[in-house]
């Protein structure tokens, strides 16, 4: 399945803002991502939250993602 | 501290006069008690004034009015005499702070906090008002523009309160205004102020005035030209425009948190040009 | 047990506007708020500041301090440990300074007394040495490669070579071509924009009591907006297991997102420690300036190109923002949500966090978004003014909708934009005449708003009446909507339920009050938690009636028989359920514990008209009306309350409020007198008008409501000031010498 | 230093307290008395989370020394109410939903009925202009103005 990522983080996807992983979930999009670009470890590592299909997620690992969903990766989200 | 509250005015000078630490004078404390919060000043004896006769009272005096030194604003406000007379000089002494320190600030503390941007100090000074000190020598009358001498300082010696200021009889035809400008509506500092005292002819013309700015300079100013600049005129547009230039050329402004000098310098004559107007209005002007 | 479902929900209670339960202890001064609790042998605790905007702190000498009766403990930074996560040892060192001084204000020593008075002498016997450095308060300044380093060793490996080190990250966001965007423009405007710091100017300072045994157990009472995360990171300052650490959120005197950390809290609890006594600990509004947390100060350039009929071909802007002394996450935000109301075939937003020394930044509502769509909605302005077009039908031709690429990434669901600019086209303000030196202004704005952790206990008393029990804070009224949802969805009357907040050992982890989360995710739960007591009920019911659970069903309070079919019952009420319930199988409750997500994204959009004294610039707000998407108003009350309280805060922002620090790095303005927050003779009513577009997300269709309100108004007031004077506004607060500098820049 | 006794009487009793020079009637109000209901926002006079009234007159309470209201009438938010009958207004601020957070609601309920015990009749700018001193963060002053005004009303009619 495919997951975007943000503009920043194509310095270590080889330029790449559009990733293929295998996953089911949020946990996998994310163990699969590090693990392809260990480069976006530490952001990882500093949180990340996900769009699912429009949605936001924080956190949720076992959040169902579909070969068809849109997935986004975003920052981790802050809010007043 | 100590905290006395003397029921005579010889009681207080001898307290004021007698303290080797640092005095401070209370009447409505709304200047000392937020020294007092900051640190910015640690009195070792603070003299509450309300219990001495008069200080709370305003008696018609020769055609005006004494007002003792802690008449408050509401009170004074309510003073439907005073307002008549001097409308200029109630609403600048009621522009000071909230509904809440209007119930006790009074026009003696705005004089001696000695802030140049104090919104009681300059329709005093337009309305030729006097101060009456009393201290170790006894009682004396000054000008309301000699009790401050700096940012935060004044003339008065020590063991010297001011007891009352004195508002003076006033001929038919006259009246005065205060304006200032604050970034808000409310519960600011004067960025910018002027108050303006008028006499009318019976055609309409100008024949006394006096101008006073406020926050453009270390006191609060009388600015004799812009006074000539109204005095045999009917405020039309030139006689305006001279006030204006005479009020900014008088300004002498710092730059701070509150505005900068080319802004202070500008406004200040605006105020002025629109102090005078409602001046003349309200004393029987038409423009 | 079957739920019976409608198909356009016709809600009985949600949507009401009942008395709230705490209005009561609110207006008769019974509710207490962090400072209003004492304990027997309490001591007071003060903080030493550093009068330094950055300093090396060479030593520090308490031992005059420590002579003086009555003192029972001073503690330095010494006292604490040093975590090794670093975002906890960001929020010890803002709270306690170790090594340098990063800001004026910053707390160096703290003291535990028996009175104020003797508190305060002993800050004055505490001999601090310092070595002043070099120090720098402007974004743009800091970020040149000379610029006094704040910290070292912070920078990300986001950041391209070239800059300070006090560039510390570095984002970016959006999709297209952006040169082949631009060359379709007919018009291209780019422009630079700074904003001052603000802030929250809740009217509560921070207090709290803390009180500390020997044996390691705590209390601490306090205002905060999340006492769950206030346990997690002073546990962990302290060295202590959680569950030693009881919470408890006292009445919360304003947010805003300023109590969403912690600053004195770690700190009582350490003088508490040392000390043996309770200690409590309050900040003057002094403190509350100089040393909890304002907002970032930006700078941003922003450039949009658009054809002559309206259409934006490209859009981009470039964001520096600095949350203080410490790095700070706010530009991504700010980033993501720049260009979010906008339907864009090619966007860019790029954005850099950067160190200076000032106080570390904490949320305000929306944090990061007004400053950025202030810039954005100001250049479409300007591009509208230039092109002759209506900026409300820019907007609509433009407008994000379901199933646009948002500029941040995700494809939108179902969003209000439309209908909110739908709302302010048809509504007679849009249309109203403009006198001279008036200026109408538009601006879109946009939140994403969060769901997040969140317990409910909901309990069945045994007279039938519901107690709630949850773990949020009440900010503005949401024990009241908790109640509403509860009592919808249990058929009962709003009165039957009550809803509480526990503390950390009532009931589990529930996030901070943020994020506009609560009505969504403490609702979400609230109604989860209801259907599991009805489940229960429903069950013990068809037990006594000996049929199936599948033949009972819960409508309106009672349990009734599904169909005729299932038998001749007398539908048992609530309170009949809940009086036989210990012969039933013991007491009912619902529960639910969840990590909530899915919570719908909120636009809104403002209208603002203004009169510019042209000799003073002053600007004086004549009306002013809010449209906002909340997906299901369950209070309308409060929901318009937050529409209202978030435009007078933008108000005050777009107009008077900033930090102004001076050329020694030292805040000017520390106090309500020279920060000027709105006062109520300074506004004009301010309608609201809620649009309902229900979140997919939410069972009653529920959206977030507190923060995007505060978005608009920045562009709202500037676009509204910059028509009435012809004269483009680049800078906020808008103060009178701004605007009049400004006008005579421009010779108009 | 020396501390004062000072009586007074407070929402309608007789009270007594000792404190300190420079004790503020606030300080006294709250540490003394026990009376939390007024608030501190800023103890500089310009929140008026602290109004309470002394001799009838509406004052900050932070900007009075404890020792100048020996033999004053004090009223505060908790002398408000009559026994279980809220006043006017208190149920007009529930109705309204004039208070989010509540903070700055017992300060501006004590401006509020000095107003109107002074203007029942009060026109939104008058309203305005007198609360500008009571700063209020969460409502934007909207409903806050209402309430009053619809008290007022109700007051009038009574």
């Amino acid at each position: 399945m495919k997951v975007k990522i943000w503009g920043s983080l194509r310095r270590f996807t080889d330029g790449r803002g559009e990733l293929e992983v295998e996953a089911k979930n949020f946990k996998q999009v994310l163990d699969g991502l590090a693990e392809q670009y260990p480069g976006l470890k530490p952001q990882i590592e500093r949180g990340v939250s996900l769009a699912l299909d429009g949605r936001i997620y924080r956190e949720s690992w076992f959040a169902e993602v579909r070969p068809d969903s849109e997935v986004v990766l975003m920052p981790y989200m802050t809010g007043g | 501290m100590r905290y006395e509250k003397p029921e005579s005015t010889a009681e207080a000078v001898r307290l004021l006069a007698n303290e080797a630490g640092l005095a401070r004078v209370l009447a409505g404390g709304t200047d000392l008690l937020v020294q007092m919060k900051s640190g910015m000043v640690e009195p070792d004896l603070v003299v509450d004034i309300k219990q001495i006769a008069g200080m709370r009272t305003v008696t018609p005096e020769a055609g005006g009015f004494r007002i003792g030194a802690a008449v408050s604003g509401a009170e004074l406000g309510e003073n439907a005499e005073v307002v008549a007379q001097w409308p200029g000089v109630v609403e600048g002494f009621n522009l000071i702070g909230s509904t809440q320190v209007q119930g006790r600030c009074t026009m003696a503390g705005n004089l001696c906090n000695a802030s140049p941007a104090g919104d009681a100090v300059p329709s005093l000074v337009a309305a030729n008002a006097t101060a009456r000190v009393a201290g170790p020598n006894g009682e004396r009358d000054v000008t309301i523009e000699q009790i401050p001498v700096g940012p935060g300082r004044i003339s008065l010696a020590k063991g010297e309160f001011i007891t009352s200021i004195f508002l003076p009889a006033r001929p038919a035809r006259s009246s005065d205004a205060y304006l200032r400008f604050i970034p808000r509506t409310e519960m600011d500092i004067a960025v910018a102020s002027a108050a303006v005292n008028l006499t009318l002819g019976e055609d309409g013309t100008v024949t006394a005035a006096r101008v006073a700015v406020g926050a453009v300079a270390p006191t609060v100013r009388l600015v004799e030209p812009a006074a000539q600049a109204l005095i045999g005129t009917k405020l039309d547009e030139d006689a305006l425009a001279a006030l204006a230039a005479a009020c900014s050329a008088a300004a002498n402004p710092i730059n701070d948190k509150r505005g900068t000098i080319e802004y202070r310098t500008h406004v200040v004559g605006v105020l002025a040009k629109r102090a005078a107007l409602i001046a003349y209005e309200r004393a029987g002007g038409r423009k | 047990m079957n739920m019976r479902v409608k198909g356009e929900r016709a809600f009985k209670v949600v949507g009401t506007r009942p008395p709230r339960p705490d209005g009561v202890d609110k207006v008769i001064g019974r509710a207490l708020y962090g400072a209003d609790v004492s304990a027997p042998g309490m001591l007071t605790g003060h903080i030493l500041r550093s009068p330094h905007a950055h300093a090396e702190i060479v030593s520090i000498d308490t031992s005059a301090a420590e002579a003086l009766p009555g003192v029972k403990a001073v503690i330095t930074s010494g006292d604490f440990g040093v975590p090794e996560d670093s975002a906890l040892r960001d929020v010890q060192d803002h709270c306690m300074a170790r090594g340098k001084v990063l800001y004026d204000g910053h707390a160096v020593a703290a003291v535990a007394a028996t009175s104020p008075a003797v508190a305060k002498a002993a800050l004055k016997l505490i001999k601090v040495e310092y070595r002043k450095l070099p120090h720098v308060t402007d974004v743009d300044e800091a970020m040149k490669p000379d610029a006094p380093v704040v910290q070292s060793g912070l920078v990300h490996e986001t950041v391209a070579p070239g800059f300070s080190e006090n560039v510390t990250s570095y984002c970016e966001f959006g999709h297209g071509d952006l040169e082949a965007g631009f060359a379709k423009a007919d018009r291209i405007i780019e422009r630079s924009f700074t904003t001052a710091a603000t802030h929250q100017g809740y009217i509560e300072p921070h207090a709290c009591l803390a009180s500390m045994n020997a044996d390691g157990k705590a209390d601490l009472w306090c205002c905060t907006q999340g006492h769950y995360h206030v346990r997690a990171v002073c546990s962990a300052i302290l060295g202590m297991e959680a569950s030693q650490l009881k919470v408890t959120a006292s009445e919360i005197g304003g947010g805003f997102g300023g109590k969403t950390t912690v600053f004195i809290e770690p700190v009582a609890l350490a003088l508490s420690r040392k000390s043996g006594r309770p200690v409590k600990m309050v900040m003057s509004r002094d403190e509350v300036f100089r040393a909890t947390g304002p907002t970032v100060a930006t700078s941003t350039d922003v450039k949009i190109g658009m054809t002559k009929d309206g259409r934006i071909t490209a859009a981009e802007a470039r964001l520096r923002y600095s949350g203080g002394a410490f790095p700070c996450g706010t530009v991504e935000m700010g980033a993501q949500a720049a260009f979010a109301p906008y339907d864009l075939d090619a966007v860019r937003t790029y954005g850099w966090n950067v160190l200076t020394n000032r106080p570390k930044e904490a949320s305000y509502r929306a944090p990061g978004a007004p400053q950025a769509i202030y810039a954005v909605e100001s250049v479409v302005d300007e591009l509208c003014l230039e092109l002759g077009l209506d900026p409300l039908d820019v907007r609509v031709k433009n407008a994000a909708q379901k199933g646009t690429l948002s500029s941040y990434g995700p494809t939108f669901d179902d969003i209000g934009l439309m209908a909110t600019l739908e709302a302010a086209k048809a509504h007679p303000h849009w249309s109203a005449p403009l006198g001279p030196n008036q200026g109408r202004g538009f601006s879109a704005g946009f939140w994403f708003n969060f769901g997040g952790n969140t317990c409910v206990t909901l309990n069945i008393n045994t007279d039938g009446t519901v107690s709630v029990t949850e773990g949020n804070p009440d900010i503005g009224g949401s024990r009241a909507s908790i109640s509403q949802m509860a009592a919808e969805e249990l058929g009962v009357p709003y009165e039957k339920v009550r809803t509480v907040i526990g503390d950390t050992t009532s009931i589990g982890h529930s996030d901070i009050t943020d994020g506009s989360r609560v009505t969504f995710a403490v609702g979400l739960a609230t109604i989860k938690a209801a259907r599991d007591a009805i489940q229960k009920m429903c069950s013990r019911v068809a037990q006594i009636w000996g049929i199936d659970e599948e033949a009972v069903v819960w409508e309106d309070g009672y349990v009734k028989p599904a169909s005729p079919n299932a038998g001749d019952f007398k539908p048992m009420s609530i309170e009949e359920i809940a009086a036989i319930s210990f012969q039933t199988g013991g007491p009912i409750a619902g529960h639910h514990e969840v990590n909530a997500e899915g919570a719908g994204v909120s636009f809104g959009v403002h209208i603002a008209d203004v009169e510019v004294d042209p000799e003073t610039g002053a600007t004086k707000v004549l009306r002013y009306t809010v449209f906002q998407d909340a997906g299901k108003a369950v209070h309308p009350d409060y929901v318009e309350g937050q529409m209202q309280g978030g435009a007078a805060q933008g108000i005050g922002w777009a107009l008077n409020e900033e930090y102004i620090y001076g050329e020694d790095g030292r805040l000017q303005n520390p106090g309500f007198l020279d920060y000027r927050v709105p006062v109520a003779s300074d506004l004009p009513r301010i309608e609201p008008v809620i649009l309902e577009i229900p979140n997919p997300g939410h069972p009653y269709g529920v959206r977030g409501v507190g923060e995007t309100s505060i978005v608009p108004p920045l562009a709202a007031l500037s676009n509204a000031v910059s028509r009435a004077l012809g004269v483009r506004m680049t800078r906020l607060p808008m103060s009178p010498p701004t605007i009049l500098k400004a006008v005579s820049a421009a010779g108009v | 230093m020396k501390s004062i006794h000072v009586a007074a009487t407070i929402n309608g009793d007789p009270a007594e307290f000792v404190c300190e020079p420079q004790e503020t009637l606030l300080d006294v109000l709250r540490n003394r008395l026990g009376l939390t209901g007024v608030k501190e926002g800023c103890g500089t006079g310009d929140c008026g989370a602290c109004s309470v009234t002394v001799n009838g007159r509406l004052v900050c309470s932070c900007l009075v020394l404890g020792g100048e209201v020996q033999g004053a009438e004090i009223g505060t938010i908790e002398g408000m109410a009559d026994a279980d009958r809220l006043h006017p207004l208190q149920q007009s601020f529930i109705d309204n939903a004039a208070l989010q957070c509540g903070v700055c609601t017992p300060g501006i309920l004590v401006a509020a009925e000095a107003l109107l015990k002074k203007n029942p009749d009060p026109t939104e700018t008058e309203i305005r202009y007198w609360l500008a001193g009571n700063l209020c963060r969460c409502t934007g002053y909207d409903k806050i103005v209402q309430a009053v005004q619809d008290a007022a009303q109700q007051m009038r009619g009574a």
